[in-house]
């Protein structure tokens, strides 16, 4: 949690400020991906940072994200800090071959003696009106492969904390940023300070019930937060901010104490995220839940175009709102 | 007016109903894309779009050359391709505004119209992401003995995919019947192909087997002349074609893109607006060559603009889908 | 269940003579990929087709499996039934675009028009000592997109039946095939059968214990069935067969009827689909389970190749036994 | 015998000594390859190999043209990279056999070899799956100024990989010290690459701006002689090649591919085998040329032999690594 809060930044900026400190830091840092010089990516979250790392240290590619992510595994391997920019997340389908059969498992293969420090940066996120291929939150695969770690940060302070510690790790991370929270602000201090993987943070301290949100979910389940004081139900919101690590005792404890659970994530509902934390939850607290753990995702649906439509494939304030309360048996 | 009725009549080798077919074309889709422009601009339309504007005699050049039943495959920038093939305007404001009279009941938008009946395989917002799709098709054909073509649209941008290679060498290797249709706009977005493209861009066809030409997208007649011999090259089972149509987008990359002067200059745009207009270029070689006359270009213009005012209006005034249909079509 | 078992096949055979039948029946069926016409696969599973069906509907690929697949996509939908062949599920990988922001959403974002009858054939499984780029398991992740289905059948005659129930589906279905159960034998019969999507199947009915078991598991669950029995814990081992659409219901019937449940998937554990699975099965029966759902997978690592690391990689009769007691409790 | 002795003698522009490493190193890899096969028919080794028995010149001509910093990435038919790029045949028996001794602790493999003190950056098993990091590797020696060369070794097979195209135009843009190796031993597993590949092979790496060479992989001399070149330029700056080296593979695809004759005849192998075996007409060169004579070379394979003998048995009593190590290495 922020200790100095002396201003506000965007999640853009916060990200922004990471890279370039890291950058000043660390000569090794790079960035490569498309538009990320010339236009500072389109939704402008690298605006600046060509003109002071120069061309040589931010580099526009080719729209080859498989080629310049392999790229990224060699020269991570070979002395340099790549911080890989895949534009929307729906094109990680690209890149899971680097990704995964390279990224991920160099270390392993090579009985310890290469490592990947790369960090490949993309987005999540629905609702921006942009149809099936330029919407989803895939987040749920790299969770799936051993050799990754993943990141999500909810925040401002997070995601520069979180980003910071990514490049300096020595493995591959995979970085998720909600397209739709980059001009959130919130407050971000100027010291230096990095935010450690597998720590999950209490976004918000309630008794009972323990909402379990990631990414663009945790100011949903914040705001549901709000409306469930007002029928008297005090919900605990946590975020892990890394699916990978995973900080299970955080969870697991918080839900022994509220005894009701829920877990709301953007990916889809199957076979991803919800059913991962929802079975840990479930596992670890067996004896203390009165009630199933409730899983909330996005709709088995590819993500439409048309906006009533698409509204309700992700969980709101509202359907989240509703969901605690018949959870909690308030309905 | 004896110009304008004598439709069968021939110039240049083609028929003055079909020349008037491309003008009237072009003229459409310029118009339509003026109508996304302003949708957007009035907030009436969801999320953005990428403009044809400046692009029009590659998609009509092209698509003059196919039969309707004969395959497309479109991107991002898609809208003329549609159109070409012969989509109508107002299913396609309805999809771009999210209606439920859309080609696709709204559920694609912009970049994902699609239809069986004009033969659209369906545009796609991933780059070079149709490429596997349109081989794939020119696969169908051969297989079932159809005599069907198919065209890939892409941008240059496309070339950084590898996809777009491996299909291409199947192509070649099993003499399908694919016309890969590089739009070489100059810009892969904000970058320019320069310092994205290495070698001749020509010589990708032939690295792979699949003969290339590269021809100036900016004149219809041109790229009709162009895709007419390669689609019935293809048609005779002669193989895959590579035609890169060297043109150029006068808008921004997509409708929110406005101010554009950190990566191409205004004079720049100046000068392809202004010398090598598709449209402008065309009509006055209509007009020297008797094809047609000003007045009937300007009746088609009319026209135009009338059928797209009412397109547009449809569109807005049609309703949108019912929230549970979010949950219909997932499967077949 | 089969009926009139006149004869045995392996699961080779099962999957070979499905196909030869489709294509016999249907001109349309055609296979594509890497070796399928020159040796019939690595494995041997085509072979014999090529020679019957001929270079027109049997076709050799270059090593192309991203551009093979999306070919796939184009020709299902213009009227061709292609069945792609991915040699090992490792190399998904490198056609996830094709399958999922293609072909998995074709039919969605084209509102209903377009159809992509294709089905995706490709191999997972273990101990193979095949090394970390050839043994995984990823069913995991086509599981997770909507659009698409997944198939993993664990004897003979569910090959059969739910290869020929793909081919003959309308929609893109992802079928896994046990690269280590190619040679298991089992009774199949002459007649023409398929296998509906979505029914689970009880192959072995017990009280105590209901273990869910996909593919390669399902031999390993009835095995340490077995040895359950001889301590007096009667198990229910179930294969769902199909992970999408997932026959909830007979996972939670069973559960709540032995009041104690196990899944075993030789994913990795994490983020995968045991935590689907678990997940469900923990909603469903929540007020009957008496212990937690207990999740086994392949350990979160890449798989190693030296013998004695990969054997301890995957669940085995023997591990799955010692979990079952200790669930039950009579360790 | 002044000959042999002569170690610094310069012939043909090449020290006497350098010759005759080359011919060790492929008697090496080549008695290396012998005893996998044992091994594997003795069902001592777990799991397959692909033996690079027939292929020595190429794997021993280009990396006599490294340094031992130099990079290189490698295949599934690996072992001759890495035993030409300096790996010690016990600690690669070892991997072969699952050992803890192994250059990866058992955990890669036959086909995941790899070490950082001789710049081998790793065998792949993914068909084409080093080419991004044999260009990223390049990146890291330009952006740092290391003056390393990568050595991107690949069969024809990975022509079908779009990547490869992704990285090498990026390699060409970029300018980057790569050398894209292209062992074109006619077959990808059991087809022929005639049947994969269409148009020029060489043409695929003008196509992106790599220039491109084709030699006889067969014959050492010309291999280190092209590498050589190539590698100089590369380190001076002047960017990326492409260099196809034909050649054959002895064996089977692997060690327990046996009857191929559905797919080749054993007269093409024959062939190969009696009139252009790389070692054999190599040593006919080094004795005509005085470069060595019969005594000296018989000497080399002696102890070669007697090398790989005690190779094997170490990795024979090499104990495995326990099963908790699975758990490690996961994460650096
Ligand atoms: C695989 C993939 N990478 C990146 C993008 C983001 N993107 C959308 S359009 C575009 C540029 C495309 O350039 P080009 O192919 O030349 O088409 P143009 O926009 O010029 O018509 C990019 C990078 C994408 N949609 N898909
Ligand atoms: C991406 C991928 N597809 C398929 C395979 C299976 N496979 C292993 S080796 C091989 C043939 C490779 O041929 P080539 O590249 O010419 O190498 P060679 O074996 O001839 O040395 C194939 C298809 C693989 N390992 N990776
Ligand atoms: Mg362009
Ligand atoms: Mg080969």
């Amino acid at each position: 949690m922020p200790e100095a809060a002396t201003r506000e930044l965007t999640f853009a900026q916060a990200i922004r400020e990471a890279l370039a400190e890291e950058m000043r830091r660390d000569k090794r840092v790079c960035i490569f991906g498309e538009d990320v010089a010339e236009a500072g990516t389109p939704f402008k979250v690298l605006s600046g940072l060509v003109e002071e790392f120069g061309r040589e240290r931010v580099l526009d590619t080719p729209i080859s994200e498989a080629g310049f992510t392999g790229m990224g595994v060699g020269a991570a391997m070979t002395g340099l800090r790549p911080v890989v920019d895949i534009m929307f997340g729906d094109f990680l389908t690209l890149t899971m071959d680097q990704l995964v059969n390279q990224a991920a498992k160099v270390h392993y293969m090579s009985g310890g003696t290469w490592k990947v420090p790369m960090v490949l940066r993309t987005t999540l996120g629905a609702t921006r009106r942009s149809a099936a291929q330029h919407s989803q939150s895939l987040h749920a695969w790299p969770s799936h492969i051993p050799g990754l770690k993943v990141a999500m940060p909810s925040t401002p302070y997070d995601a520069k904390g979180l980003l910071k510690t990514a490049i300096r790790d020595e493995n591959p991370v995979v970085f998720f940023e909600d397209k739709m929270m980059y001009k959130l602000k919130g407050p971000v201090p100027e010291e230096d300070y990095t935010i450690p993987f597998g720590v999950a943070d209490v976004k918000r301290e309630g008794a009972d019930i323990t909402m379990v949100a990631t990414s663009s979910m945790v100011q949903v389940a914040l705001g549901a937060a709000e409306k469930l004081e007002q029928i008297g139900v005090s919900a605990e919101v946590i975020d892990p901010r890394t699916t990978w690590p995973l900080d299970e005792k955080t969870l697991v404890e918080s839900a022994k104490k509220t005894s009701r659970a829920m877990v709301i994530d953007e990916g889809y509902g199957r076979y991803g995220v919800t059913g991962e934390i929802a079975s840990v939850i479930a596992e670890g607290a067996f004896y203390s839940l009165e009630a199933p753990v409730k899983r909330m995702g996005a709709m088995h649906v590819p993500i439409p175009f048309s906006p009533p439509l698409e509204d309700v494939t992700v969980p709101t304030e509202q359907t989240v709102f509703e969901a605690a309360r018949v959870l909690c048996g308030k309905a | 007016m004896t110009i304008a009725t004598e439709q069968s009549k021939v110039i240049d080798g083609v028929k003055v109903e079909q020349w008037v077919r491309m003008y009237r074309r072009m003229v459409m889709v310029r118009e339509f894309e003026e109508n996304v422009n302003e949708l957007y601009t009035r907030a009436l339309m969801p999320g953005l779009a990428h403009l044809y504007i400046g692009e029009e005699a590659v998609a009509v050049g092209i698509c003059e050359a196919l039969r309707e039943t004969d395959y497309i495959t479109s991107t991002h920038r898609g809208h003329g391709h549609c159109l070409a093939k012969g989509a109508a305007p107002d299913r396609m404001f309805a999809e771009l505004l999210g209606k439920k009279a859309g080609y696709c009941k709204g559920k694609g938008g912009s970049m994902h119209i699609a239809d069986p009946a004009t033969g659209n395989l369906g545009a796609n917002a991933i780059v070079g992401g149709s490429a596997g799709i349109a081989t794939g098709a020119a696969l169908s054909a051969k297989r079932l003995g159809t005599g069907q073509v198919t065209v890939c649209f892409f941008g240059e941008g496309a070339l950084g995919q590898g996809v777009l290679y491996e299909v291409m060498n199947l192509a070649a290797l099993w003499k399908l019947p694919v016309i890969y249709v590089c739009e070489n706009n100059l810009y892969n977005e904000y970058t320019h192909f320069s310092e994205t493209t290495a070698g001749e861009m020509s010589s990708r066809g032939m690295a792979f087997g699949v003969p290339a030409e590269s021809v100036n997208g900016q004149d219809v007649r041109v790229v009709y002349a162009a895709a007419q011999r390669l689609v019935e090259r293809a048609r005779r089972g002669e193989g895959p074609a590579f035609l890169i149509c060297n043109t150029y987008r006068y808008h921004g990359h997509h409708v929110g893109d406005i101010n554009r002067e950190y990566y191409r200059s205004k004079q720049e745009e100046q000068e392809w607006k202004t010398k090598r207009d598709p449209i402008k270029n065309y009509a006055a070689w209509m007009i020297e060559n008797k094809v047609a006359d000003t007045t009937k270009l300007e009746e088609i213009q009319k026209e135009v603009h009338a059928e797209m005012k009412a397109a547009v209006e449809f569109a807005i005034a049609a309703p949108y889908p019912s929230p549970e249909e979010a949950e219909q079509d997932v499967y077949a």
